[in-house]
């Protein structure tokens, strides 16, 4: 094979694409090949074992996790490097012509899509139907959310992000605690999404949750901001906390619902693989990932520590 | 000499073969093939099978072994010290045979002459940057160890090779001057031509077999892990399906029924849509229509197989969705989801009308006019005389037909995620977005979820149930086949 | 049928004429009509659909065959080549010779200050500079002087689709009016203009920046060689198991395992052939990813149940009489088969494989799981050897672009599948031809 | 058509079931009836004689519009049965087949039951009020068509599995069950044993008190025994239409002598 | 089946060609055929007869093994041709059937043309050398079959277009083709006129002078006229066998003797 071989994140798969592409415009190596097929399945591939019928690169919108590290190294994958490539926003959107979305807190995503919540200092099971139901700001239009649904990665930081944020922010945490939870249990209960079809899960991608908008034009969809950013003739986009989601806000951390993104090189790949190195560090090089970039210019937060990312993929390999 | 070489030359001396043992036969039956025992060009089928069968499978298992076995050599031969710690040896042969290809092609682009090639030596010449100039790139400096024992790789396969060469045709020739010899006018070339070409059919029928073994076992495994991690009466007999992510920790629930009950509903409104429709199709096409009519629609009818999933899901999710909601549901206080197991269903039911409707016409057309005749002879209508004669003549094929479009029914995805939703529900009301077993095979297997929780197995157990419902259903439905088959003539 | 108001000794002769219909035949005859209705309903609702959903393709993925391309003079010197070549990132550096001859280009036209040179060179794609570098180093003639036509930027080519507005435009961070402004004035000063994308069916695809430049060549090549494949395997395999099943074996309870066991394969979901695939052509047979092999042998064991499925269906309904007359001359039963009762079992065999192929040339879910839905941008080399090759396949750049975040895309994706439709069409002329040579009552 | 006055006349005293007029029938280019004017009467047994492939079937299955069936067959000419064209645009095939019933040449039972074969133009036409009325009805005409002590046990089996002249008795029992005014009859006989054919015969004369019969036959003697009128065509040509006996001892047309005379079978 | 013993001895003066021995068939629980053994000589036409339903066709198609196609058929017995167990494991039943040719009670030609049907056996026997040498067979075969000169215009039209009587003689014009050793025949002149059924019998009659010939046939004068030996079968059983003559003349069983006064046919 001649090729690198990338697969993974879907929320990652464009940067990579663009890096993909441009590296074959740029080398005489191969363009490589980037799959997609989410963060987990594109880990579990990369985990399968080494050799030439294995990818060489895992894309992740999430760190990889103790457990799959222990799988990678079982099927004999040691030397993993991890390379993190900046950060990713999660906003949230609606129609343009639909009702007046235009600033959330997380307690409201909470009181919207919660499973229980707190109505009167009382833990209810979500009675909620009109966002003007508890809170008079927004508008009085029928609660619907489309949320990335568990197979995403997306799904982790919404619900740490905003659920939890707003759960804890509402007091429903608290009053589960004093309802005897233990605090995991607790945790575990804010995290649940109401099931009576006003939270709607969405396992394909963002242009799914986009087409169940034009369906739903009461709706609310979770998105990545590359994705806003790529379609603002429908949709427009609230504000969190009052802060305004931006590459500019969100490398701040001021916006609050954004995460790393990774990728992950198989180290014994390095020097057998043609190209495999050198896509790696154009990847990460300023030229791309930087601020100016086209990663950035595509919606990519890029990562203040870029040059120490640099010098590990330098270091990779030898 | 390459494969395709040998390939061409086998084929070559079959076709010379097949006159040779054709010419045989017609000469020991002195001129005349009325004394032989079967038809000369089956002397020559004789001859050109028992060349070719036994030199290609000498030819297939020479080629699935050498590598093996020159693998095993070479990697033998490697140096522990040119295996560093951080790779394996599976690795470093990858290197081998790909310097190993960079110096063939190298010698075919005349960059290098094949004594250079042979003996270069790491110490005196870059490897990488001269490979590098024919178009092969490296990952690495290539050093010695790699280097010879790429250079070995390579004598080692042309040697093979050769042997190879001399070995197939060798078989080949044997094969040949055996069936020549054998080649006699009363020698049954029919018999041993048509058992070689039901040993044929016979091995062609036992993929099925190894497809399906294949399935069982790639997933038996993993279903039983699951059910060492999951309570499997709570798996059949549960009532809600809500797994958690690794993510987030915490317990899965994983009940079957919600999924059973959907995966039921969609499509049992999916057939309901199609199997009338389908049907009626084929009866008008077969029956009433005129051959002109006939020749356009049934081929147009066809395209509706052929459109991509994902052009049914966006009709589903944009277009009916809203309109069933917006027309039916609401006004009739069914509730107000987009997506719905009725949207879901009838959209996958058009996708399902050329399964249904293609293979019962061609059923339907092959009942005997003679059954029609008897029909209209005694004064029944056409539509007495289909329903009561052609129909159930022609029932085989539907029944066929029809579980065919069970089984897409069953088996489909995209419209489902996008017409139905995602959500797990056990409802009665066909307004409501459902789900199916198949979407969360998917969805499981996708998922963000570690490759060993219950969370990722449970999508086999989910396969394998399946597996074993379709299979009751095929078992009725051969049952009913049986029961109720009227075999014309 | 039982009629209690029904006369139950027939009619004196002659009692009724055939002119008079009486009510029972009246009623059967409403019957028919309604019968003979349903059926015709029944084809208009299959048309009907097949023309909502085509039209529907159409009428979004016409315009991805049209293409708003920009005319600029390019002056390429072989001092600027070298220089180029040895730089890192080299099209940033043809990126630059290309804006010198936008510059020129705007100067001449007079429009030089409607937007900054940046958002001038805004209106090009990112593909352009690649385009550039290409045609640099196919050149060996220096300096290099020529009119280069380049692809606009996807959103100016959305402009003068329609697809793109003024308003739009107000809120897209991507694009501004401006220079939609300047677009329209280059466009009536015939510098740029919108033509025949030729491109789109023979490009790699592009990255989701560049949905101008993305093109169909790999995937359609990757779903040529795929089909090559699956049509070699499955057909063949297909009808020799039928035959063995259905005329050769003996009928007994393991032939009715056999039998249920391949209605049964139909039922599996295609993902899970992606599984099995996976294990045994890759893991296990260590063939490589992403390859038009693999997909074809999955998509081969997955579209097998369709053919068998069919072809014994129709293999049954041969009447047994031509069997016999067969085997009453002295014909053996690979003969009967063969010179009778397969030709007459055509039709059924060609509509299966019709479906068979129409199911696999649109099938993405099992490619996933091989490696096959990815971006892949160089072309598979000629078979065989390009069959091992990454390649993409239609339905799964119909999917890949249907996921993308440029509303772009849509039109792109469309016009893949009005390509696979035409694919599938121009596929099954031949079998559709056949099929009516075939088709004979008896 | 001279030779035909003579039987015109003979006829007119009978009533008149069918008068066909110059029928042609066509399939493709072969012209396979050519300008045949016969009239049939009721309460009569008429057999149509002649030599394999003279056109015998075609013209039988114009009288019930059978040809329809065949796509390349096209018929000229006038049919009329009880003064009523048959090929008129009004007139529904469906009825005219209810009162005219075929057996056909090649016995062509439904892939169905004997019992459900024979039931079926029962069913269809409303024959029976209740289910041991279509039993009774189901046994009369087994019993007529002289097979029912060969079958009463297997009524359920399907009517397929017969030997050949049980399958042709079930077809002809099929085609009574429906009491139809004109029996057309196609070689009933060919594939039955002397006593079956002695039976079948009683039947088609049994018939005859209410209905008329049309039969064709290749045994002269059969045709001879059972008919009343005979017609002779060859070639395509009505040759010879007359009364049985004036046919048998005193043909007119010299073929129709030689057909006659070259008596075997 | 003491009944059987003179005509065993009377027939060891000519050379046998087929021996069956306590043959017994079944169709699942229905005995069809009980015990027959019977002989069939070189060079001889034997006639089977009895009432429809008897087993003749049953039994014949044992001769050449056509029963393995059904499947719920079961054979028991011995029935030897030219002294070899036709059931025997080793016996390739496609020879067999080249050597034993069959024309079935119902006519089934192929869908093909009529040319072809004929020229179908002659092929895949390898019987003739060069097209020439198949056009000559087919024409031989269709003139001994009384068919030539009414398809011989439209040799290239499908033989399922033909009249039933067409239909049977090309049945038959297609057996002979491949020029069988025995030749099994099922009612072969059921739906022919007496000229066709003349020429048929000329045929036979011709036939036997080099093989030998099965005939299956519901016309007493028939099986008198061209049978040397014929086989009363009644029930499943072989009632009598014996030299036509005497079966005609003399019957030693009451049940044929009443079959064949009861003649009519
Ligand atoms: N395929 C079959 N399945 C079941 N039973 C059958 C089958 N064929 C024949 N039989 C039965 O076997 C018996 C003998 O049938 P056979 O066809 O041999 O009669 P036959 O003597 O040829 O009569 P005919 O003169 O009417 O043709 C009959 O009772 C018939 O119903
Ligand atoms: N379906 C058909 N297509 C074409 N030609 C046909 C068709 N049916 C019959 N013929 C031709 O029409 C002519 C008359 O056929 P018909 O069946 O009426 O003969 P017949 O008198 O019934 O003969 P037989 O006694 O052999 O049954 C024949 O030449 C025959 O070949
Ligand atoms: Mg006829
Ligand atoms: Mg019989
Ligand atoms: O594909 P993911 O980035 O959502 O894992």
């Amino acid at each position: 094979r001649d090729q690198v071989q990338v697969a993974g994140s879907s929320t990652v798969l464009p940067y990579a694409s663009i890096v993909a592409e441009a590296f074959g415009e740029n080398f005489d190596f191969p363009t490589p090949v980037v799959e997609s097929g989410g963060s987990s399945a594109g880990l579990r591939r990369f985990c399968e074992g080494v050799g030439e019928n294995t990818i060489d690169i895992a894309n992740a919108s999430r760190a990889i996790r103790e457990k799959e590290v222990a799988a990678c190294a079982e099927n004999g994958v040691t030397d993993i490097v991890e390379v993190r490539i900046g950060y990713d926003g999660i906003v949230f959107a609606s129609r343009i012509e639909g009702p007046a979305y235009n600033a959330f807190s997380p307690s409201d995503l909470f009181n919207a899509l919660g499973a229980k919540v707190l109505v009167d200092g009382q833990l209810v099971d979500n009675p909620h139907t009109k966002w003007s139901d508890f809170n008079a700001d927004l508008p009085d239009a029928d609660i619907i959310g489309f949320i990335p649904g568990t197979n995403h990665g997306t799904r982790e930081v919404f619900e740490e992000k905003v659920i939890a944020a707003g759960c804890e922010a509402t007091g429903a945490f608290q009053a589960m605690m004093d309802a005897g939870m233990s605090e995991d249990d607790a945790e575990d209960a804010c995290l649940a999404t109401r099931s009576d079809g006003l939270s709607v899960d969405i396992a394909g991608d963002y242009t799914e949750t986009l087409a169940q908008l034009s369906a739903n034009p009461n709706g609310i969809g979770v998105f990545g901001l590359a994705f806003y950013e790529n379609n603002q003739d429908t949709l427009k986009v609230a504000t969190m906390d009052g802060v305004m989601p931006s590459t500019a806000s969100i490398s701040t951390g001021e916006y609050p619902v954004s995460r790393p993104l990774y990728f992950y090189i198989k180290e014994a790949h390095i020097g057998v693989i043609p190209g495999l190195k050198e896509f790696a560090s154009f990847f990460v090089a300023d030229e791309l990932a930087g601020p100016d970039g086209p990663l950035a210019e595509y919606g990519l937060v890029s990562d203040p520590a870029l040059a120490e990312t640099q010098a590990t993929v330098a270091g990779a390999g030898s | 000499m390459p494969v395709i070489w040998i390939l061409t030359l086998i084929l070559v001396f079959s076709i010379i073969g097949f006159f040779l043992g054709r010419a045989r036969a017609m000469t020991s039956a002195g001129g005349d093939m009325r004394s032989l025992h079967s038809l000369p060009s089956y002397y020559g089928y004789n001859s050109a099978l028992f060349l070719a069968v036994p030199s290609l499978i000498l030819l297939g298992l020479w080629l699935i072994l050498q590598p093996i076995y020159i693998e095993s050599r070479i990697s033998s031969l490697l140096p522990e010290t040119a295996i560093s710690e951080d790779t394996t040896r599976s690795l470093v042969m990858s290197d081998v045979r790909r310097v190993a290809e960079g110096l063939d092609v190298a010698v075919d682009q005349g960059a290098m002459t094949a004594d250079e090639a042979r003996n270069i030596r790491t110490e005196f010449v870059d490897v990488r940057e001269r490979l590098g100039s024919v178009g092969v790139a490296l990952g690495s400096e290539v050093d010695a160890p790699i280097l010879n024992a790429a250079q070995q790789y390579r004598e080692l396969s042309s040697t093979m090779n050769i042997v190879m060469t001399v070995l197939v045709l060798a078989l080949g020739a044997a094969g040949l001057t055996f069936s020549y010899v054998r080649t006699d006018k009363d020698f049954r070339a029919r018999n041993v031509v048509e058992s070689v070409i039901k040993g044929l059919l016979i091995l062609a029928s036992t993929i099925a077999i190894l497809t399906t073994v294949g399935i069982v076992f790639s997933m038996l495994f993993e279903t039983r892990n699951f059910f060492t991690q999951y309570n499997w009466v709570e798996f059949f007999f549960g009532t809600v399906w809500d797994p958690s992510f690794s993510g987030r920790g915490g317990l899965s629930e994983f009940g079957l029924i919600p999924l059973l009950w959907g995966t039921l509903y969609i499509s049992f409104i999916a057939l309901s849509v199609a199997v009338p429709i389908g049907l009626f199709a084929a009866i008008y096409m077969s029956e009433y229509a005129s051959p002109r009519m006939r020749s356009f629609a049934k081929p147009v009818i066809e395209v509706l197989a052929g459109i991509p999933t994902i052009v049914y899901g966006l009709f589903a999710l944009i277009t009916v969705g809203p309109f069933l909601r917006d027309f039916i549901a609401e006004p009739m206080g069914l509730g107000s989801s987009s997506s719905s197991v009725m949207t879901a269903g009838l959209v996958m039911g058009i996708m399902l009308i050329p399964f249904v409707s293609s293979l019962s016409d061609d059923i339907i057309n092959a009942v005997p006019q003679a059954m029609r005749d008897g029909s209209f002879g005694l004064g029944a209508t056409h539509s007495e005389t289909i329903r009561q004669v052609v129909i159930p003549a022609a029932l085989p094929g539907i029944v066929g037909a029809i579980l065919l479009a069970t089984s897409r029914a069953i088996g489909e995805t995209m419209i489902v995620v996008l017409g139905a939703g995602a959500a797990a529900k056990l409802d009665l009301n066909p307004f409501e977005a459902m789900t199916t077993v198949t979407v969360k095979i998917v969805s499981q297997l996708t998922g963000d979820t570690d490759f060993s929780s219950p969370e990722t197995l449970v999508a086999f157990a989910l396969g394998l149930t399946l597996f074993v419902m379709t299979l009751g259903l095929n078992v009725l439905a051969l049952y009913i086949v049986r029961k109720y088959r009227e075999q014309y003539e | 049928m039982s009629d209690a108001t029904a006369n139950s000794t027939p009619a004196t002769p002659s009692a009724s004429s055939l002119f008079k219909q009486d009510d029972r035949v009246k009623r059967r005859n409403a019957a028919e009509k309604r019968f003979k209705a349903y059926g015709l309903t029944a084809i208009g609702v299959g048309v009907t659909m097949l023309i909502i959903l085509v039209s529907s393709v159409l009428s979004q993925g016409l315009s991805s065959f049209r293409q708003t391309f920009v005319t600029l003079p390019i002056t390429v010197t072989q001092a600027e080549f070298e220089a180029a070549e040895a730089s890192m990132l080299k099209t940033g550096k043809y990126k630059k010779l290309i804006q010198r001859g936008l510059e020129q280009r705007l100067a001449t036209a007079e429009l030089g200050d409607v937007v900054s040179i940046k958002d001038a060179m805004g209106l090009l794609s990112g593909q352009a500079p690649a385009d550039l570098r290409m045609a640099a180093l196919a050149n060996q003639t220096w300096p290099l002087r020529q009119e280069f036509r380049f692809l606009a930027n996807g959103r100016v080519d959305g402009y003068f689709k329609g697809r793109v507005t003024m308003e739009i435009a107000e809120r897209d961070s991507r694009i501004s009016p401006e220079q939609l402004e300047l677009s329209q004035q280059l466009a009536d000063a015939g510098i740029m203009e919108t033509r025949f994308n030729r491109g789109f069916l023979t490009r790699t695809d592009g990255s989701p920046t560049r949905p101008e430049a993305a093109g169909l060549g790999v995937a359609f090549l990757g779903s040529l060689y795929m089909m090559m494949v699956v049509l070699a395997l499955a057909l063949p395999i297909g009808v020799a198991t039928s035959i063995y099943l259905e005329e050769l074996a003996p009928k007994n309870r393991w032939t009715d395992l056999i039998e249920v066991n391949i209605s049964n394969l139909a039922a599996v979901p295609s993902i899970v052939f992606g599984i099995l695939g996976l294990a045994i052509f890759i893991n296990f047979a260590g063939l490589p990813q992403s390859a038009p092999l693999v997909g074809g042998l999955v998509l081969t064991l997955m579209t097998l149940p369709t053919i068998i499925i069919a072809t014994r269906a129709s293999l049954k309904s041969v009447p047994p009489s031509i069997r016999d007359a067969a085997l009453g001359l002295g014909a053996s039963k690979m003969q009967t088969v063969f010179h009778h009762v397969l030709p007459l079992a055509a039709p059924g065999i060609l509509t299966g494989t019709i479906i068979g192929l129409a199911q696999a040339l649109g099938e993405t879910a099992p490619l996933l799981l091989i490696g096959m839905v990815a971006l892949v941008q160089n072309y598979p080399s000629a078979p065989p050897a390009g069959l091992e090759d990454p390649a993409t396949a239609l339905p799964v750049q119909v999917y890949i672009w249907t996921t993308r975040s440029d509303p772009a895309f849509v039109e792109r994706a469309s016009g893949a599948i009005i390509v696979l439709l035409a694919f599938l069409l121009i596929m099954n002329i031949a079998a559709i031809l056949l099929r009516r040579r075939f088709e004979r009552r008896w | 058509m001279n030779d035909m006055r003579l039987t015109e006349r003979a006829v007119d005293t009978n009533q008149l079931k069918i008068t066909a007029r110059d029928v042609q029938v066509f399939y493709g280019d072969n012209h396979a009836i050519k300008d045949v004017t016969v009239d049939i009467q009721d309460k009569t047994v008429t057999a149509f004689i002649g030599p394999s492939g003279c056109g015998k079937s075609t013209f039988l299955r114009c009288l019930n519009r059978m040809n329809d069936t065949i796509d390349i067959c096209r018929v000229e000419g006038k049919i009329l049965l009880d003064d009523e064209d048959i090929y008129d645009k009004r007139v529904d095939p469906v009825q005219l087949r209810a009162k005219v019933g075929m057996v056909f040449q090649k016995p062509n039972p439904f892939p169905k039951s004997i019992y459900d074969n024979v039931a079926y133009g029962p069913k269809i036409h409303g024959l029976a009020r209740s289910k041991t009325e279509l039993d009774e009805i189901v046994e009369t005409s087994l019993r007529r068509a002289a097979l029912w002590d060969e079958v009463k046990d297997r009524l359920t089996a399907p009517g397929t599995g017969l030997s050949g002249g049980q399958q042709q008795r079930l077809c002809i029992a099929r085609a009574v069950a429906t009491s139809p005014e004109v029996l057309l009859m196609d070689e009933p006989c060919s594939a039955l044993d002397p006593i079956a054919t002695a039976q079948v015969e009683e039947l088609i004369d049994d018939l005859r008190s209410r209905f008329s019969v049309v039969i064709v036959t290749h045994s002269m003697q059969q045709a001879a025994r059972v008919s009343q009128k005979t017609a002779f065509f060859h070639l395509g040509n009505l040759v010879e239409f007359d009364d049985t006996t004036k046919i048998f001892t005193n043909p007119e047309d010299p073929r129709t002598e030689s057909y006659i005379t070259g008596r075997i079978g």
